[in-house]
C-alpha cells in the first residue's frame, strides 16, 4: 500500500537540527550520518518511506523551512 | 500665504514645519526648546501632522528614524543634553541616508549647565557627535527670521541629498520675539521609492539598513556617503560677508553671536578700524574656501573668531587660513552673551 | 536709535506683556524689534522680565546687560536692575509696593504709584502694568499711542477685546502722571 | 511530485531562497517561517512592514520578502512607533529580542504599549544575548550559566527573570498579550495563530499586541537543539508559562 | 607580582583594571568589547569588584557617574554605538570633573556598521561627541601591552585631574592576543574628600553636580574646566618618534594604524626614502607642539596621517603644521585594515 | 518661647535654613522636610545619600543638609545603583519626578527594581513636567490640560497615564512599594511613616523600596496649592490609590 | 484660660501658599492680606491666639517648614 | 622573518585552537606573535579561522590578507583562502572532507587525510587538528616540536592533561606525513 504522504527535504536548507527527526510520530526520518551538506552538516532525509502519514509534524518543527510535504490524494 | 508676525523663534521654527510641510513630529521637552512642541500641540488639530510627545529624545530621534523611513517628512527638536541622547540614532540615520531635520536649541554646557543660549555644541554638530564617519548638513540661523527660513531649506536639502539636516540655534534666537514673514505653505508630495511603505509587486523589497557586517561594503557604504559630502561641500556652502572690502580685521562669527559681531564691526568701522564680518551660514559644510581666499588677500591682518563657547569653530577658520594668518579668539562660556563693547575692547586690547 | 530697555517684576504682574505690546507697537512702525523674555526655573522664584530692544537699524543682541530704560515693579527686580541702568537713563519703579526706593544720582529715577493709582482710580489693580507702560512711552516717545492701540488689539485674544478701553484709560492715566 | 499525491505544506515563497544564517534548530527560524506564512496566505506582503532589532535576528530583512527597517539596538519599538503613525493602514510588526526588548529597549516597550502604539511585539525571549556570545539576558533563569553569570545568575545581585508579558499586561492600552512557543508541533501551531491573531487585532486598531515567544539558543545554551526543547519545557515553561494574559473582547476582534 | 601571558587584548584590559584597583565596572555587551565583562565576571569571585551588566550602555555610563561620585575606581567599556549612547552621561562627569575610566573598542560606522576594527570614532572622543565644551584625556594604546599600560595610566590620570580618562582602541586591538607582561597590582586606597560618603560632622556636605544655573557661575565652571585642560595640555602630552632623524616624509598615525606605519617606514627606509613615523600616543592632548616643530624642520617635505577612517586626526595633524608644510591623508574605512603595501603604494603613486 | 509651653514641632534643622525655589504650596518640600525629619531624627546625616533628579527638584542639594549628588534626567536610578553599591551600608535614595522616573528614566526605574537595587525610590508624581513649564506627563489624567496636551491628554494617542507602583510591584525583587500623598495632615503623617520604613528596610538590605507620593504642581495646574488638594482628591487618588502594594513579612521588618 | 498651645511662623519662610489655614481645626491661622513678605506674598499668621489646641496639622502641612508648634507644658 | 598564517574550518574542528598552540610556542621561543580570530557573527555561519603572525620583529598588522601558510580544514574556507596564499605559499588541506582539491599551481598545495588518520590511527577524530599542525611545524619549521608541548600544558586546562600523550601523536603522525 502506498504511503499516505511523503517529505522533500532540501539538503542544502537542512542544517541538521534533527527536529523533524524526533518530532515525527512515525519514525520515517533520520540524519544522513554519513555525508554531510555542503556546510559540513549532516542532513535529513526519510528512512522509511512508508510510514509518513503527511501529519506535517516534521515541517512545522523544521525551522528552515526544508521540507515539504506532500499528501497522497484520496 | 506669507504672512508677518511678532513670534517667538521657538513658535517660529514650529509654524515653519508646519508650512514646509511636516508630516510628523517627535520630540521631548527641554528648556529651552520646549515652545516647539508646545506649539505644534497646539496647532495640531488645524493641521494633519502626526505629534507624539516621546518618553525620551532617545525614542524621539530612532520614531524619526522610522518615520523617515517610511518616507515622511519629519522633524525633532531639542537642547544640549538631549541631542547628546540622540547621538547614536542620528549615526544611524547618516549611514541609512533618510532625510529628516533636527534643531538643537543649545543651552550652555557640558552636563546638565546652565538654560542660557551658547555655541558650546559646534563641535558635536560639525564634526559628528556619533560614531563613525558622518556630517549632517549644519545650519547656523542667526535670526528668528533665518530660523524660519532655515527650516523651509533643511527639509529640502535633507530630501535632495537623503540625509539628516540640523540647525544649531541657541536658547536666545529660541526664546525672543522677532518680526518674522511667513513663506508660503508648501504642498509637500513625497517622491521616495526607497521608502518603507509596503513592498509592492512593481518593485523588491525597499531595506532600510545601517548595518554592513563585511567589512568590504561597509567600506563601499562609507565611499557613498563619502562622495555625497564631497558634492554637499561642493554646493552647498553658504556665507555672508559683511564689510569685507578693503578690510584688514576679519570677525569670523555664526548664528547670534555673528549679529552682535555685526555691531563690533560697525563700531569699528566708526573708529577707523578696517573691520570686517565673515559669518558660516552652513556650519557644515564650512566655508572654508572663502575664508582661505580672505586669508590670501594682502591687506588682510588677522582673522578673530568670536564665538559663545570655550573656542570650537575657530578650529575650522584655522584649517581655512591654514597659517597664511594668524587666528584669533574671542569667547564666552556657559551661557554668557558677550557684549558689542567687550568685544571691541578685547581687540582693541590684545590685537591691535 | 536703538533703545534697550527691561520690564521686571514679579509673575503675574504683566511685565512680559508690558513688553510684548512696547515692541509690537514698534514693530508695526517699521522699526527693528526684539523681546527676549527671562525664562526656566529661575521664574519658580516669582520673578519675571524682559528685555525689549527697538531700534531703526537691525538689533545686535537681544540680551544685554545694561538698559536705557528699566522699568520694575517689585523691590527684588529694583535691588537686581538699578545699578544695570546707563548712566543718564530711565528707571520707572511703582511706588506702592517698592518701600525701599532707588539711590543713584546718575539717572532719571520716576516713581509711579501705578498700583494705588490703577486700584483706586481705574478700579482694576491688572491693568498698572498699562499705566507704567504708558508713563513710558510719554518719557522716551517710542511709539505713538495709537501703536500700543493696535498692539492692544492685535495680540489681545478676542475674548479680552472688551478690555481694551480700560488699558486704554490706564495708559492715558500713565501718560498724564509724568 | 509524485503522482497521485498533494503539496500540502511548503516553505512560504515570501521567505526568500536563501540560507538563514541562524544555527541550527534556532527558533528565529521557525517564526521567520510562520510570519512569511501568513504575509503569505493573507496575501499581504504590500501592508506589513517589519523591523529589525540588533540581536541574532539582525539580518531578517534578508530573508522575509517584505519592506524592512533595521532598528538600533533597543529601540525597535520607537522605530515601528514611527512608521505604523506614518503609515497607519499597514501592518507594522518589531521583532526584538530578550536584551533588545527587555533590557536596553525597556523604556521605549513600556510606552509603546502604554501608548497603545497599534502595532505588534514579536518578542524572542531565549532568555540571553545569541547574537554577543551567550551574555546573560534580564530574562535569563536563576542559577543558568552564561558568559557574564559564569557561576550562574545569582539573584541577589542581578535579580530574578523579568516576565515581559505579565508586566505589559498591565498597562491600559495594551489590547492583546500572549505567551507562545515553538517547542513542539502544537506550540508552534499556536505560535502562528496567536501571531494571526494580533494581526487581526492591529488591523482593527484595537491597541498594542504583544506575542513573546519563548524561544531557544542551542548554541549559547550549549547543547543540541533536541535538549533546548528539554530546557524550554522542563526549566523555560514552569517560570514562563504559555497563555493569554490579555485579550479583547471577541466581538472586537471579529 | 608582574607576569607574562599571552592574551587577549580585551581580557588584558580587564586583568589590567583588576591589577590597578578596579572597585566597580559597569558595563553592557557589545562586540568587540564584550570579553571585558566576561572576563570580569570570570573573575569577580577572586576579587573585591563591584560588576554589574547594566540594562544599556545609558544606565552603564550613569552607574559610574555615581560610583564615581561616591569615591571608588571605577570604569565602563563598549564599542561605538554604545559609546555614543554615553555621551550625555560623559558630558556630566567631564562637567562635574569625577575621575573614571573609559574604553571605546572601536568598530567601523557609522550606524550599526560593521564589528571590524576602525578609528572612526576619533573625532567624537577627541573634540567632544557630548554637548559643551570639555575634554577627555584620550589614550590611543596599540598593542595588548599597551593596553595594560594604559589603563593603569589612565586611572591614574583621571585621580590626578579628576577627569574621565578614555582609551580609545579598536576591535583588532580588543580581539588579538599577544604578549603582555601585567604589572604588580596595586592597592588602591581612594583620597577623595570631595566625594558624597556621607556627610560627617567634620565637614560640609559634598554635592556632586553639573548644574549651575546662572551664566555667570557657568562660566566660572568653564574656565576651572579649560584651565584644567590648559594644565593637562602642557603636563600630559605622549607620543612616539620613529626614524624621525633626517627625516623627509612623515606619517603620522595612532593605534593600531601605527604598527602598520611602523613597517611602512621600515620598508621606505629600505628603499632609500627618507620616511618616519610621529605616532600620537595621547589624542587629546595632542602633540601639537612636537609636530609643530617637525613642521619647522627644512628637510621635512610633508606629512601623511595614515588612518582607519576617512580622515579625522588629519585635521589635528594640519591644525599643528599650520601650515608650514602640505598635509595628506591616507585611510580605509568601515573595519578594513589597511597593508603595509597598500600604504606605501599610495604614498609612491601620489605625492613621492 | 512663652513661659509654660514647650517646643513640639520645629523646623528640622538638617533641613538648611534657607528659601526654598518651590512654589506656594508645592508638596516638594513638604517631601524634601519629612526627609529632613526623619535624617534628623534617626541621627543618619553621615549614613545618608540623595540622588537629585533634573526635575523642579534638581536643586534640592541646596536645602538638605546631606551628600548628594544631580543625576542627568531620568538616570538618578543607575546614579543612586552606582553609589549604593560601592557603599553598602549607606541609606540612599533618588528622588524623581513622574517625567524622570516614569519617561526618560523608565528602563532605569524598572531596571533597579527587577535587580532590587537595595535603595530607595522618593517619586513624586505630579501629573506633569513641573520645572519645563507644564507638559504632559505619562502620568497626566485622563483629559487633563497641559502645555503639550492643551486640548486633555487624549488617551486614544497617547495612552493612559501609568501606574508605576503598580508597575513595580510585579518585579520579584521589589521589597516595599506604598502609594502616599501629603494632601491631608494624616497623609502627610503616613507618608513619612512610609519614607521611614522604607529605610529600615533598606538597612536590612531586603531589595527595593519604592515610595510613590501622589504630589501637586498648582503653578502648572494653573490653580491654588488650596484646589491643588482638591484635585488631588478629587481626580488623582481615585485613579492612583494610595496604600501599600507590596512588604515584605513583618518579621523581616522588625 | 492660656490657649493649649500656640505657632510661630516665619514671615520670611512663609509662602502664603495658605495649607496651613485651612487645615487649622480651630481657625486660628490666616493669610495677612494687608501685607507682604520681601517675596511679594501674604504671609500666615495667627488671627486667634486663643484656640490653638497645638495639634500640629498646620506644621506638618507647611510645605516649607515655617511653622514651630508650641505646647502647654501640663 | 615573518611568517604570516591563517588557519581556517568549521567551528569545532580545533582551529582557533591550532593557532593559539603555535602562537603560544612561538612566544615561548622568544618570537614576537600575535593571534587574531574571526570574530562576531558571523561565525554563525558555522566557520572559524584565525591569523598568526610570528617574527623576529614586532609585528604589524595582526590582520593580513595575504598567508604565506594556510591551513584549511573545509570547503568554504579552500574557496575563501586559496586565492589569498602568497605566491610561493604553502596550502595544506584537509582531504578527507574536503572534494573539490586546490587548483593553483604557483603554491605548494599540501592534501592531508587528517580526519580518516584521527579517526582510524589514532581512534580520535578530534586531534585531526594537531596532525595538521604537526604538518605545518614540520615544513615550515616554525616552532621546535617541544615548544608546541609546552604550549600544551601551559593552554589546555588541567582537565584535559591526561590527552597531552594523544595530542603529541597526532603531531608526531602529522609530522610523518609531509
Ligand atoms: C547600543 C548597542 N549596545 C550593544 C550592542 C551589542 N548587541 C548586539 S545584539 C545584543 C543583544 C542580543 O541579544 P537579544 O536581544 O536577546 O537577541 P538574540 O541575539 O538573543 O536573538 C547586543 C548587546 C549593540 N549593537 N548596540
Ligand atoms: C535629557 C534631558 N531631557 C529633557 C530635559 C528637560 N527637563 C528638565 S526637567 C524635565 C521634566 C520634569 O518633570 P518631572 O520629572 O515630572 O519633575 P517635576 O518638575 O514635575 O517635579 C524635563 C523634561 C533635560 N534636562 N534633560
Ligand atoms: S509528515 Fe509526519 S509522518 Fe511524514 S515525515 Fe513528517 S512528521 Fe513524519
Ligand atoms: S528540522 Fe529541518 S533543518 Fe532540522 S534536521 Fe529536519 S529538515 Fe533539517
Ligand atoms: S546564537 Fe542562539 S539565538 Fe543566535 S542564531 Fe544561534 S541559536 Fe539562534
Ligand atoms: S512648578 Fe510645580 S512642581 Fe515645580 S515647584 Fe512649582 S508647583 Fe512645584
Ligand atoms: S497647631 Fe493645630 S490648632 Fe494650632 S494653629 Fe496649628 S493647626 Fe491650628
Ligand atoms: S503652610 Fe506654611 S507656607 Fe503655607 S501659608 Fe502656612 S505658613 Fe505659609
Ligand atoms: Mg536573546
Ligand atoms: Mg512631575
Amino acid at each position: 500500500m502506498p504511503a499516505k504522504g511523503y517529505v522533500e527535504i532540501s539538503i542544502e536548507t537542512c542544517k541538521g537540527c534533527n527536529l523533524c527527526v524526533i518530532h515525527c510520530p512515525t519514525k520515517c526520518l533520520a540524519l544522513n550520518t554519513s555525508d554531510t551538506n555542503s556546510y559540513g552538516l549532516h542532513y535529513a532525509y526519510m528512512v522509511d518511506e512508508d510510514e509518513c502519514i503527511a501529519c506535517q509534524n516534521c515541517a512545522i518543527m523544521c525551522p528552515d523551512a526544508a521540507i515539504t510535504v506532500f499528501k497522497k490524494v484520496s | 500665504m506669507a504672512e508677518t508676525r511678532f513670534m517667538k523663534g521657538n513658535e517660529a521654527l514650529g509654524e515653519a514645519a508646519i508650512r514646509a510641510g511636516l508630516q510628523g513630529y517627535f520630540g521631548y521637552p527641554i528648556t529651552p526648546q520646549s515652545e516647539v512642541v508646545e506649539y505644534l500641540a497646539l496647532q495640531e488639530p488645524n493641521h494633519n501632522y502626526v505629534l507624539i510627545q516621546a518618553e525620551s529624545e532617545l525614542a524621539a530621534v530612532n520614531m524619526v528614524y522610522g518615520a523617515a523611513a517610511a518616507g515622511a517628512r519629519v522633524m525633532t527638536t531639542t537642547s544640549s543634553p538631549g541631542f547628546s541622547l540622540m547621538q547614536e540614532g542620528i549615526s544611524y540615520i547618516a549611514c541609512s541616508e533618510l532625510p529628516c531635520v533636527f534643531a538643537n536649541i543649545v543651552r550652555g554646557g557640558p552636563g546638565l549647565g546652565t538654560i542660557q543660549p551658547s555655541q558650546s555644541d559646534y563641535f558635536q554638530a560639525t564634526k559628528g557627535g556619533g560614531h563613525g564617519d558622518y556630517h549632517l548638513i549644519v545650519l547656523g540661523p542667526n535670526s528668528v527670521q533665518e530660523t524660519v527660513d532655515h527650516i523651509y531649506l533643511a527639509f529640502e536639502l535633507a530630501d535632495k541629498y537623503r540625509s539628516p539636516v540640523m540647525l544649531l540655534s541657541d536658547g536666545a534666537i529660541g526664546q525672543m520675539m522677532e518680526k518674522v514673514v511667513l513663506p508660503d505653505p508648501i504642498e509637500y508630495k513625497p517622491d521616495k521609492p526607497w521608502a518603507t511603505t509596503g513592498k509592492t509587486p512593481d518593485r523588491e523589497r525597499n531595506i532600510i539598513t545601517s548595518l554592513f557586517i563585511q567589512a568590504e561594503i561597509m567600506e563601499q557604504r562609507n565611499l557613498k556617503l563619502q562622495e555625497k559630502f564631497k558634492k554637499i561641500t561642493e554646493n552647498e556652502v553658504r556665507y555672508e560677508e559683511y564689510k569685507l572690502d578693503d578690510v584688514e580685521y576679519i570677525i569670523v562669527s555664526f548664528g547670534l553671536c555673528s549679529r552682535i559681531s555685526k555691531k563690533v564691526v560697525d563700531q569699528a568701522r566708526e573708529s577707523g578700524i578696517k573691520m570686517g564680518l565673515f559669518r558660516p551660514i552652513t556650519l557644515w559644510p564650512f566655508p572654508t574656501k572663502p575664508i582661505e581666499e580672505l586669508a590670501s588677500i594682502n591687506s588682510v591682518k588677522c582673522f578673530i573668531s568670536v564665538e559663545m563657547n570655550a573656542g570650537q569653530m575657530v578650529e575650522d577658520v584655522k584649517l581655512s587660513v591654514n597659517g597664511k594668518k594668524p587666528v584669533y579668539f574671542y569667547g564666552r562660556t556657559g551661557g554668557i552673551v558677550p557684549t558689542p563693547d567687550e568685544i571691541i575692547n578685547h581687540i582693541k586690547e590684545n590685537l591691535l | 536709535m536703538l533703545q534697550e530697555m527691561i520690564f521686571a517684576g514679579f509673575g503675574g504682574q504683566g511685565v512680559l506683556s508690558m513688553g510684548t505690546l512696547l515692541a509690537y507697537a514698534a514693530m508695526k512702525e517699521g522699526k527693528e524689534v526684539s523681546w527676549m523674555p527671562s525664562y526656566g526655573p529661575e521664574m519658580r522664584g516669582g520673578t519675571a522680565n524682559c528685555m525689549v530692544n527697538i531700534s531703526d537699524e537691525p538689533i545686535s543682541s537681544p540680551i544685554v546687560s545694561e538698559y536705557d530704560v528699566a522699568v520694575v515693579l517689585n523691590q527684588p527686580s529694583l535691588k537686581k536692575f538699578e545699578s544695570r541702568v546707563k548712566k543718564d537713563g530711565i528707571l520707572i519703579w511703582e511706588s506702592t509696593h517698592i518701600k525701599e526706593p532707588p539711590t543713584r544720582k546718575d539717572i532719571t529715577v520716576i516713581p509711579l504709584p501705578a498700583v494705588e493709582k490703577a486700584t483706586n482710580d481705574l478700579k482694576n489693580v491688572k491693568v498698572m502694568n498699562m499705566l507704567l507702560l504708558g508713563a513710558l512711552v510719554k518719557l522716551k516717545n517710542t511709539v505713538k499711542k495709537e501703536s500700543l492701540m493696535i498692539a492692544l488689539k492685535d495680540t489681545l485674544p478676542r475674548r479680552h477685546h472688551h478690555l481694551i478701553p480700560l488699558n486704554e484709560q490706564a495708559i492715558n492715566l500713565g501718560m498724564s502722571l509724568v | 511530485m509524485k503522482p497521485g499525491y498533494e503539496q500540502i505544506y511548503k516553505r512560504p515563497e515570501t521567505l526568500l531562497p536563501k540560507r538563514m544564517h541562524y544555527c541550527p534548530g534556532c527558533f528565529h527560524s521557525t517564526i521567520h517561517k510562520i510570519i512569511m506564512e501568513i504575509v503569505e496566505e493573507w496575501d499581504i506582503q504590500d501592508k506589513v512592514i517589519g523591523v529589525c532589532p540588533v540581536g541574532c535576528s539582525v539580518f531578517a530583512y534578508d530573508y522575509l520578502d517584505i519592506d524592512m527597517q533595521e532598528a538600533a539596538h533597543g529601540r525597535a519599538a520607537a522605530v515601528a512607533t514611527g512608521i505604523k503613525r506614518m503609515l497607519p493602514d499597514k501592518i507594522v510588526f518589531s521583532y526584538q529580542g530578550d536584551g533588545d526588548l527587555a533590557a536596553i529597549g525597556t523604556a521605549e516597550t513600556i510606552h509603546a504599549c502604554n501608548r497603545g502604539e497599534n502595532f505588534t511585539f514579536i518578542f524572542i525571549n531565549n532568555g540571553i544575548y545569541g547574537m554577543t556570545g551567550g551574555q546573560m539576558a534580564p530574562t535569563t533563569l536563576e542559577g543558568q550559566k552564561t558568559t557574564t553569570s559564569p557561576y550562574g545568575r545569582e539573584p541577589a545581585t542581578t535579580g530574578m527573570p523579568i516576565k515581559m508579558s505579565e508586566l505589559v499586561s498591565q498597562l491600559i492600552s495594551v489590547a492583546y498579550v500572549e505567551r507562545v512557543s515553538c517547542n513542539t508541533p502544537a506550540n508552534t501551531r499556536k505560535a502562528k495563530r496567536a501571531i494571526e491573531k494580533a494581526f487581526k487585532i492591529q488591523m482593527k486598531g484595537l491597541g498594542t499586541t504583544f506575542i513573546e515567544v519563548v524561544s531557544n539558543c542551542p548554541s549559547n545554551w550549549k547543547c543540541t537543539p533536541e535538549e533546548s526543547l528539554e530546557w524550554i519545557k522542563e526549566k523555560a515553561l514552569p517560570y514562563f508559562p504559555l497563555g493569554v494574559f490579555k485579550e479583547p473582547a471577541k466581538e472586537e476582534v471579529e
